[in-house]
């Protein structure tokens, strides 16, 4: 193949993310998922652009919408999909579900799907890694919407102020479910924000992998010297903000904008693929969305008997292991 | 009367209030561009404009504080808060203003707001999306917090919360939404802080609201249908204040009861019921109160488990049989 | 006198506030004052500047370290001092003390004890009047130690996406209890915040109570048009955080500057009474005070029965009004 | 065995634990250089330094959270909340994050860390400033609530948390700051999940926690001494879990009993210490449960109030004497 093999890989990434993601949309109108689902498609060279900035070591907090930051991060997608699917092998053993994946190993310390929940958590284990000394950083994203809660506020000053090894990433997909980025944040430029925490912030183009990837490695290294970074990258979002929402809320025209700037599609023209080599990577990529399908459909559901089995790290008496139909105390006559 | 979900009961109480009374407005995430996440708020926007439906940025904490200090003004905002959940992050709002600011002030000021949310689990959204909090709201006195459990009672409790003057929460239910039921085409409001008895009955006394009111009532009638077994049924529609005469009442007549509740066991909704029974009821109980509740798991996401966690059908039907054996009641 | 009538109307004022807190705390340490008393003493020429930009029409909401407020804003100090009292007499009728001043025919919205609660009410009686159209604005204080806290963020940020009628007057004392305020803020001139929701933001000498009145009569005319402003008076806080507080985590140095820079001292020099003037003012002053003490001490203490008075604006049944050693229900035997 | 106060106890607890273990660190608000509002950790930022002592801007939710955090990474935090009330900013963090993260993600990962803060009326502190709030967090699952009522039992239990991986709360109490009692001075960690017998007896049980299972047994011992009444003394040191053994083992014993709390009634700690003792000892208790609680009203500033609304000795012992009389046990 032509390409320089980096951004071939980065492209391969992207297009796994894209074919996983459209395929975890059938599998959710097919019952196959349940609850809610926030797909990543339109942000893929955000999500790869960003991770690819990291070290193994480093930390990876994020939000609800994440199967791409786990892929990208090298987790199996099978054991992604089985988690969506709700079964033991999946990541978080079918606990979390699509917007609760945890990796421990990869150091994907969740999905988070509270607004902002992450955003704390991410901030005391760069406060941890500052405590040891160590050499790993953080990084911790953020949607657009995001950043009008509190715990950003919060969290921004307080790595500010301890100088914490953190980049905060704001994915800029230009919506919070229907509300754009203009009628949610009064600055609408998002990096500008980092200006209250005289922390330094970037704006990029989040549908440029390459430019993206430069503006992580910049803020990575900045945040390995104590230096935490606000940056943000500007995408779009394909769909809706769920797998159920329609998104009527967009006129035809935006639609037609994001279809135009769709990072994939731009990446592969760039990359000038022959279409044999296209076809071979589709292929290849398929092969591994099937599998993880395969994967996740065979993968047992958690069993009954292990529902209390995560209820404490260390056991303590009087723990109450009850099932909703069992009477708190032995029932007399029955 | 005319048949209507219980998030159409919704939809339309406020849109007659809206009507009736300028100082209404609606204040919320994603309710107007959006129409609500759960569409409760569907053609409010395009019917009253930006003045009146209030879209906001994610600030649980900013925008209800907001709600309570135009309610200060004399204003009648009803937030949304998209799911009780996210409620947590207004809780300081919630819990340390508009429930204080009348008595600590000395009556100065009321605050005559309204905040709607949906709790419940059920629908696999996962441990911090599937819960039952009301206790947060129900245990705060200068709080009145009403949990309608069939679309006329969701009509009459909105009408009630939105013109009294104080904060009212007012709990829906996701697994409510879509149930349906007659509701009076008359504007009656209920009387907040009093429950009602949904089915008569001698054999023993259930209690829940929300959610389990319904899944009581309809397992009651079912056991009516199949065994004679004949339930008294009630529903509390007001956790705040707590209609215990009603309560005991029953009890003292039935002698038996059990209590449903979709939150955690201990220290849950269900606790004070129970306590309360054997309290008022205690020389005319024959039995323990039975409570049915959640398992105490962060709720998992796993069909598997969740459906094992959260009560059931069966559930309450377990619970009521074995108490009516225990008093020797059951035929 | 000499003195511009104005200014000598600030000066008295400012001597009022100094004369009611120096006799708040002794009332303190003599046990009639009880919880916590946070002093407006070194904050005098911040508290009348502020409060003199303002019609008697707009609103008001701070927070615990109010007295000042309460007085600058008309309200009869007498009535304050009762409520510090915990008296029924009190503005709050005893029910909030000092920490929960509260008149709403003056239009003093409270007084509030947790840190930034004030804020979001602050921005919806703003909401509100937006919502009216009406002519009035609300002005808002916070300490500068508060600027941390999420509710700042989210509230300023709500009023500047909304064009609220709101003035954010930061008191800048340079101290949260003991912390500073570049112990605590990222970015520690706070104006600067402003930033963050293209919202206008000022700092102003807050020693100087003629510098104060211009710099808030301008916010509070651009707050008039719908352009909410962040205006950030510096000064600083004479004694500890609270009576109870020695404050030993201050220098010598530190508390000489302070003395040295006292903004009540300062105007009576630039005013240059003669001794008999100042001897006259000081009589008129110490007489209101004593006048305070004496109502608040004559005032009745609340009723027990009147406990369960302001339960609910709108009563309803089964509202549970029982004392603490009473049963729940009519107990047997008994 | 040393006589100190309960401050000094976990004082020194805190120093000693920081001494044995370099992941234990403190962080909150004016914990360093003011040396605490409450002075518990007063002289160990000049003992440990800034690493160890974290002074934090007043940013509840992002400090507590930071602490959450940073257990996740295997550091063992121990963060001040200056009063209970002020936790409510960060209930989303302590309830939606510290007591999830261990379930929600299939036990990947544990939250060993310790929330202290002080509970309490009392001190004319007003409605915002004097609550009872334990109940938000002994409700939830994944979550282990302590609260010791004397200095022993707050070193023993403070050891118990720091070691524990999993999220604590460490319940204190304003107005015991001050009391005295021994202390061994061996390093003894309590085992989290169990009550205390603080008083053995035969005629009533008397439950509670923190101060008023501290006053409880003084109101005990009186009537002892003075009437010769023989109260069984409860402590329940820990809220969650609840030993529900032990409270239904003395019940069964005495046959009657008194709950004692400094939270309001309705829905309060002690409602679910009465359900649980109607139920687990339905047949043996010959009166209804009393309990004891606060007024429901936001606590007023005024000490006339203020004394009114919050349960006493004299509240105590009228409970008492009353159940006692119900049961006709009064000598
Ligand atoms: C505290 C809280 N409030 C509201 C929600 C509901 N909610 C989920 S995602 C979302 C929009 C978030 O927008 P943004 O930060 O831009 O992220 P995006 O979804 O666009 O990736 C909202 C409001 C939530 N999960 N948590
Ligand atoms: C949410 C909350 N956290 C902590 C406190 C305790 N507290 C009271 S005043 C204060 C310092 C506030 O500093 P600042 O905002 O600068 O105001 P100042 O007291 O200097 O006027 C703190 C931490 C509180 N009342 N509320
Ligand atoms: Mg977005
Ligand atoms: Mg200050």
């Amino acid at each position: 193949m032509s390409a320089p093999p980096g951004l071939l890989g980065h492209y391969r990434q992207m297009l796994l993310i894209r074919r996983f993601e459209e395929r975890a949309a059938r599998a959710y109108t097919e019952a196959k998922i349940g609850g809610y689902c926030h797909l990543n498609l339109g942000e893929e060279a955000t999500v790869v652009g960003l991770m690819s900035a990291l070290d193994p070591s480093d930390y990876v907090f994020t939000n609800y919408r994440e199967h791409g930051y786990a892929i990208a991060r090298g987790i199996d997608p099978s054991r992604v999909m089985a988690e969506l699917y709700g079964r033991s092998d999946g990541v978080s053993k079918g606990w979390g579900g699509s917007m609760h994946l945890f990796d421990a190993q990869a150091r994907l310390l969740g999905g988070y799907g509270i607004v902002g929940g992450q955003l704390p958590l991410a901030t005391g284990a760069a406060l941890a890694i500052a405590y040891r000394g160590g050499p790993e950083i953080v990084m911790c994203h953020l949607g657009d919407g995001t950043t009008n809660i509190g715990a950003f506020h919060e969290s921004l000053n307080l790595a500010a102020l301890w100088k914490l090894p953190i980049v905060f990433a704001v994915v800029n997909n230009q919506l919070g479910m229907g509300t754009t980025v203009e009628m949610s944040s009064a600055e609408p430029e998002l990096h500008k924000r980092a200006a209250a925490y005289r922390m330094y912030g970037e704006r990029v183009d989040g549908n440029d992998v390459v430019a993206v990837q430069e503006s992580a490695v910049r803020a990575v290294a900045m945040a390995r010297e104590g230096r935490p970074v606000l940056l943000e990258a500007v995408s779009g979002r394909l769909r809706g903000h769920s797998v159920v929402d329609p998104a009527a809320y967009r006129t035809k025209e935006e639609v037609a904008e994001l279809r135009a700037a769709d990072p994939v599609l731009a990446l592969g023209d760039q990359l000038r693929l022959s279409a044999e080599d296209l076809e071979q990577l589709e292929q290849s990529v398929a092969a591994e969305v099937g599998a993880a399908i395969a994967f996740a459909d065979a993968s047992a559901a958690p069993d009954v008997k292990t529902l209390f089995d995560y209820n404490y790290a260390t056991p303590v008496p009087n723990d109450l292991n009850r099932l909703p139909g069992q009477p708190l105390f032995a029932v007399a006559g029955a | 009367m005319t048949v209507m979900s219980y998030r159409q009961a919704i939809n339309e109480t406020l849109r007659a209030e809206m009507h009736r009374d300028d100082r209404v407005f609606l204040i919320g995430e994603e309710i107007g561009v959006f129409e609500g996440s759960y569409k409760i708020t569907a053609g409010l926007l395009a019917e009253f404009g930006e003045r009146r439906v209030r879209d906001t940025p994610i600030s649980e904490e900013g925008f209800t504080g907001a709600a309570i200090g135009a309610a200060m003004l004399g204003l009648r905002p009803v937030v949304e808060l998209m799911t009780i959940n996210f409620s947590l992050l207004a809780l300081d709002q919630i819990v340390n203003h508009a429930a204080k600011i009348h008595g600590m002030f000395g009556g100065q000021r009321s605050v005559p707001m309204v905040i709607r949310t949906p709790g419940g689990g059920g629908q696999q959204l996962g441990a911090t999306h599937s819960q039952n909090v009301e206790l947060y709201y129900a245990f705060v006195p200068g709080l009145k917090v009403v949990a309608p459990s069939n679309p006329a009672d969701a009509k009459a409790l909105l009408l009630a919360a939105i013109r009294d003057d104080d904060p009212v929460l007012f709990l829906e239910n996701l697994a409510l939404y879509n149930t349906k039921g007659d509701v009076p085409d008359d504007d009656v409001p209920a009387e907040i802080g009093r429950a009602a008895v949904t089915r008569a009955g001698s054999d023993i006394t259930v209690i829940g609201y929300s959610r389990m009111a319904s899944l009581g009532l309809a397992v009651a009638e079912e056991l009516a249908a199949r065994e004679g077994i004949d339930a008294e049924v009630l529903d509390l529609r007001s956790l705040r204040p707590l209609d215990r005469e009603t309560i005991v009442r029953s009890v003292r007549k039935t002698h038996a009861a059990v209590v449903l509740e979709d939150d955690w066991l201990t220290y849950g909704i269900g606790a004070e019921i129970a306590a309360t029974i054997s309290d008022g009821a205690f020389d005319q109980l024959d039995a323990p109160v039975r409570r049915v509740a959640m398992a105490e798991v962060p709720l998992p996401y796993a069909k598997s488990l969740e459906s094992a966690a959260l009560p059931s059908a069966g559930d309450v039907e377990t619970a009521i049989r074995q108490t009516l054996a225990a008093v020797g009641r059951l035929r």
